[in-house]
């Protein structure tokens, strides 16, 4: 995807997609479909090792990019796993790792990030509500202040890897406006529900916080300023999604080509038939257009440019929308088999259908741009 | 055959009798479907359908509605069309065998009609009509789906048998069916078109395997065959042997006829429940959102246009204003519009099309959107009615092909090319 | 279109057709392009003598159909007229004469059905007003009461035939509700202006009212009673538009289908090409969809089936979507020589435009499908 | 030839100083754009333009910035890329003489590198640098737009001339340019690729006649010629006789590596001026209706995406990722976002883009909407650029085509086929 990546960053792409291509072939993907979790602690845990985990924490607070710009490093990292539809809670991790580096209080930042950084911790980022726009506007749960603290209620739905999740990042809104707590999920009155799904590892619940109580301690950042960090929180996801997208996409593209070299129909290979050439060409088109709005997105996001906000959105408004439709014309190109539960192609649907509705889908996003535009 | 479109004056029973005839039985002999699917019914299961529907069948025929429109001497009513057609208004909204409907008495039957011997026209359009024997179509195989003249199932005489073996692929249901048509090669020293057979297989025999196919969506509806030595009588061939591609054109004719709602042995115009469920589905959510509304509103314009376009072409065929061949168009307008119609119900649904609570119904449009080609693939690809539509109906030039001419024995069944990296 | 007409509807199709190729072929439309009129009176009357104006009023009142069903055989004069991009207010004026038809008083029939049946005189119907919805909300003009009449004040713009019509039907909002007025286009404070306009032949005007003065007698139908004949003209308008933009987009299809085969790229004729072959089968979809559902708005309307205000809306919504795009396709097919002024390619798409942004558009017609749908 | 992308140390003025330098003359010598179009500048209509292009275009002569990264032995600066580059961000808001930019800089003179002789390169490139002579390309034929190896415009050799005959179609603005590559048939008895020449022809001159063609918009850039034995002397063949092909493959590179934004000889990256007006007409209207938004939203998407793989492409091209013919990629990529666009702002505008106010901007977008195509034919068709990207990006099969191996004078120009109706 990225053109131009250091030695450094090659060699962070190569050891990552070895290490999937050892430990979680689609095989194994499959196999953790009917598994309680929809990953291995563990096999987290060697990840971690390879720096998923750490690459957007300062090195102040134990983290550390490998080219001075993690979150270019972290997008390389998302596209391999795209590339296998790997199961893992990247982006919540990260996003939470992000906050707690650049927000969190010394204390917090000593208390979560060790565990979060080793894999031994999971995190869940809870800030979507049923049936409310992907935004602050959109934050209804309630943080009601009491004598030396605050007391959460509300709903937040769907929250990644919020069945597996330690830790809870919580936005909510509240007299002093909105802002993030950090939960643990085992603290009382919290109720998390397992949501089924469509992808095969990649998980959701629903939260309800029902008289959470959380110390004046466990505010994340300046009380009432999350919305600023909703949208730094918000461009991390988005790149990360764009990019496991762009990943999956990639490769589904990649075979597809490759079988109308290998079919062939009525005597002549699937590859030899103009109406099929042509859509392939547009299929080039939009995988170069999406690979390209992502690398300009994460460069612009990694750079805080004053057009990140917009660059983000188009990026995902774009590549939330094309791709899945390119990989569902790679189904109608490889024919009944495409649509067996035998054939990979439905994991790779599975995971880049789970983005585009996710941290907001291309409606919403196109909406903002319009609303950015004038 | 063909069948008289309208009733010459009293040549048969008078329409208004009939009809009033009609409603007196369906009211007191069939169960009102109330919110069940039309095309399931009150079936319990996949095999409680398959019993329900012989058994409702059966009640057809014993009070002498099976067969409208099929010949007399072979157990039918031998009425014309608008007979069926009053029937099917009169039956609105009650339970019907549908899984005789498709392929059994759309396609297969028909075929029978026009290619059977006298022997096999008595055996079995008799038989289906009573509601004992459901089918099935062996069409398609594991090397390719499309090219049905490809057919690399062999049947090779021996003594008065033909000994059937290879393999074939996406039949619907094929476990719970009595009888297959299967296209076979018989002949592999002439071009592809001319070595071809069908043959009427009985589908529970030793030497056939039948292996369900997992879809996307968790459910096993297709099949794949196995045939191992299986012997077939040679008085089972339908038509004459290797003239089976003049039969299979026949068969997909009888298929788009019945696609194209031109089919008058059809017990219900094909449902647009599939339709009304998603648009239901939509409406679930926020028409007071004018985006939505978009979404909405398209996909209630893309479903009338459709039927508009079912209606239109069923009457340009029947009238010669456009060929057989026709039916390729509404074809490729319900793969477009189903799909069309998958993808606007997630756009609506959100994030409940994702991950969603058990029991919300949001998460089957998520489902359906994973197998949102199939109404693309499924009876011939949306790529074949383009060619077709273009070729047949725009009588544009035919697709180069190296494969007519040489005895099939010489055609390259894989002709993969390399990939020249530019 | 139609695929079930009486011989009296083919006679009636094929007089409209040989007097449109013989009296107003595609160079006589371009040679009205700069005059100042976009239609010729007398010319005009000649078609009146076939039926054009007259097959929407009743014999009581000096019209009458051929089939007994007006509309379907307006409809086939609509067709034709697409097919030569013909010029005549063939809408407003038969939208006003049905009205006066069905509604009109004694008088009003009297002074006005006469000349607009002979076509000796023209008729507009002012609805649209600037920056409005197409439908009764979207009514501003103010029908103020006074002792024996009204006072007109306001402003509609697009009218069809604003510049030639001699009567204008204006719909006004007052203390009563909806009303309609029937208003001489000499009236003092009529002031009417041409607008530039896409159509070569097919003009709208701008009409501003100041303080018109007209009398009781002048309202047409019941005082506030509007918002029922405005669905009833809606749907009449939005049949015979979706008639003339399948028409048109049949002819055009017809000759890009032949250029096809008589043109030849690369030593193959375009036919031969299968990325080709199968955009025409597309367009081929396109059109008899368009048709198809063309005709059941018609006879729907008709009918005054309870689903009319429904079918004729989806009718506009997809075939002033599809058919425009059908045009720009076979522009496309017919590479540079389909953008250039001497080819007859853009007569068509003018008008196919045309009608897809007056009488309200694909997305407002959409909007209230769902409505009515929910 | 190829240019150096970054300087070697030393090798060339150090670019701060270049880029101090250049800064100081551009603000001295150079005109705001202010709200002008950059394409058209300051210019009142297309003669004056054409004045104010060589004028300005001599200034940069004068000033030792005339074509930078061209050879010093035929007037250029020589030097590498990014000097280039660094003009480009300098210039940018300045007018500059676009007119040269395309074809002349990116296109002609390139070719002109590539094959002319030492005297062509004298003369030719040193007299377009100084801003005196402008080109235009003798490409399209009416008989065949996209096939420009099926020329049917014949050169005869008559002693020390080639006497050209035939006719060229869509040359952009022919009348005011100087020169014209004209790739023409001099030898009928090969292969249609093998009996090509490209000559360079003086544009006004006895036995060329110019039509302007109008377009549906009203406007008349594009031009037919007319020629009739017109004498071209030999000398003024570009490449070889019979090579033209390959003069004029190199030729379509050169198009595309302008196109796709890799062009080392741009003046300044294509104008995404378009784009933005269209969006900024878009803006007039209801960024308070959420419908609207949507359009506005997937507008700005689309047009920034491209610019992005516009970017994206000219790199990998210039970094062999991929080869030459992926300038195809933003080609058409061009196509179908300027399409969408010119779609959307109809839609938006409503009954404005049909019937408009007298100086109505709004009545623009009808009138672009009707030539809206025109992005996807102009400088080869979308059509051809889908071939190119399937078959040289992807190495997909060629299209078969019956006129390669035969010699030219058999080939059927006209291959129209009867329509056999269905």
């Amino acid at each position: 995807m990225d053109l131009e990546l250091t030695s450094d960053q090659e060699l962070l792409r190569d050891t990552t997609r070895g290490f999937l291509t050892d430990s979680m072939p689609l095989s194994a993907v499959r196999g953790l479909a009917e598994a309680p979790s929809g990953f291995d602690r563990e096999w987290w845990k060697k990840g971690a090792d390879l720096g998923w985990t750490s690459l957007l924490v300062s090195e102040a607070r134990g983290g550390g990019s490998i080219s001075g710009d993690g979150l270019r490093d972290l997008a390389l990292v998302a596209e391999e796993m795209g590339a296998m539809v790997s199961p893992g809670p990247l982006i919540p991790t990260n996003v939470v790792a992000q906050t707690l580096s650049v927000e969190g209080s010394g204390d917090q930042a000593e208390r979560v990030l060790p565990s979060l950084l080793s894999g031994d911790a999971i995190a869940a980022w809870c800030i979507a509500e049923p049936g409310r726009p992907f935004d602050p506007t959109g934050v209804t749960l309630l943080a009601e202040p009491e004598r030396d603290g605050f007391v959460l209620d509300g709903v937040k739905l769907p929250v990644e890897a919020g069945g597996e999740a330690d830790w809870l990042l919580v936005t909510a809104t509240g007299p002093d406006g909105l802002s993030q707590f950090l939960v643990p999920s085992s603290a009382p009155g919290v109720h998390v529900t397992e949501l089924r799904g469509l992808d095969l590892v990649r998980r959701n619940a629903a939260i309800r916080f029902e008289g959470v109580r959380v110390a004046a301690s466990d505010v994340v950042g300046e009380l009432g300023g999350a919305a600023p960090s909703f949208e730094r929180q918000l461009q991390t996801a988005l790149v990360l999604q764009c990019a496991e997208i762009v990943g999956a996409a990639a490769r589904v593209f990649e075979f597809t080509v490759q079988y109308a070299f290998d079919r062939s129909s009525f005597g002549r290979a699937l590859a030899s038939y103009q109406a099929l050439k042509h859509r392939f060409a547009d299929m080039l088109l939009w995988l170069e257009s999406a690979q390209a709005i992502t690398v300009d997105a994460t460069n612009a996001v990694q750079a805080g440019a004053p057009d990140a906000t917009e660059v983000a959105r188009i990026a995902k408004a774009y590549v939330g929308e094309r791709c899945p439709e390119l990989i569902q014309d790679c189904v109608q190109l490889h024919g009944g088999i495409g649509v067996t539960w035998e054939h990979d192609l439905h994991l790779y649907l599975r995971r880049v259908v789970l983005h585009r509705q996710t941290y907001g889908d291309p409606t919403e996003h196109r909406d903002r741009v319009a609303m950015l535009a004038s | 055959m063909t069948v008289v479109a309208t009733a010459p004056e009293g040549l048969y029973e008078d329409l208004d009798v009939f009809r009033a005839r009609a409603i007196r039985w369906v009211e007191a002999n069939l169960e009102p479907l109330g919110s069940a699917d039309p095309s399931v019914g009150h079936a319990t299961d996949d095999t409680d359908q398959v019993v329900r529907a012989k058994a409702i069948q059966r009640k057809l025929w014993d009070a002498g509605f099976a067969g409208l429109c099929y010949p007399v001497e072979y157990g039918g009513q031998g009425l014309p069309a608008d007979y069926q057609n009053a029937f099917i208004e009169i039956t609105r909204g009650y339970e019907l065998p549908m899984l005789f409907n498709t392929p059994t008495f759309t396609i297969i039957l028909p075929t029978i009609l026009d290619f059977g011997t006298e022997e096999q026209k008595q055996r079995f359009i008799r038989a289906a009509l009573r509601g004992e024997e459901l089918w099935v179509q062996f069409l398609s195989e594991p090397s390719g789906g499309s090219d049905l003249a490809g057919a690399l199932t062999r049947a090779d005489r021996d003594g008065d048998v033909f000994l059937l073996n290879g393999s074939k692929i996406w039949s619907t249901y094929a476990w719970r069916s009595d009888y297959a048509l299967c296209v076979c090669r018989t002949d592999w020293d002439v071009p592809k078109h001319r070595g071809l057979s069908v043959l009427i297989v009985k589908v529970h025999q030793p030497g056939i395997t039948i292996t369900q196919i997992k879809h996307v969506d968790g459910t096993e509806e297709f099949c794949q065959e196995f045939f191992d030595d299986v012997p077939i009588p040679v008085e089972d061939v339908l038509g004459q042997v290797n003239d089976g591609w003049n039969v299979a054109s026949r068969l997909l004719l009888h298929e788009r006829a019945a696609v194209s709602g031109s089919s008058p042995y059809a017990m219900r115009p094909r449902t647009t429940r599939h339709e009304s469920d998603q648009i239901g589905a939509l409406l679930l959510s926020g028409a007071d959102d004018r985006q939505a509304r978009q979404l909405i509103g398209e996909a209630r314009v893309l479903t009338r246009v459709h039927s508009a376009l079912v209606g239109r072409i069923g009457t340009s065929i029947r009238t010669s204003r456009l060929p057989a061949e026709a039916g390729s168009i509404p074809r490729l307008s319900n793969g477009m519009l189903r799909v069309r119609l998958a993808t606007i119900a997630i756009e609506i649904a959100g994030t409940r099309a994702v991950a969603w609570q058990e029991g919300d119904p949001a998460g089957n449009l998520g489902v359906a959107y994973l197998g949102r080609q199939g109404v693309c693939l499924g009876g011939g690809t949306t790529e074949i009615a383009r060619n077709i539509i273009s070729e047949r109906v725009l009588g544009m030039p035919r697709e180069p092909a190296d494969d007519r001419a040489r005895p099939f024995r010489e055609v390259r069944t894989n002709a993969s090319v390399p990939r020249n990296r530019a």
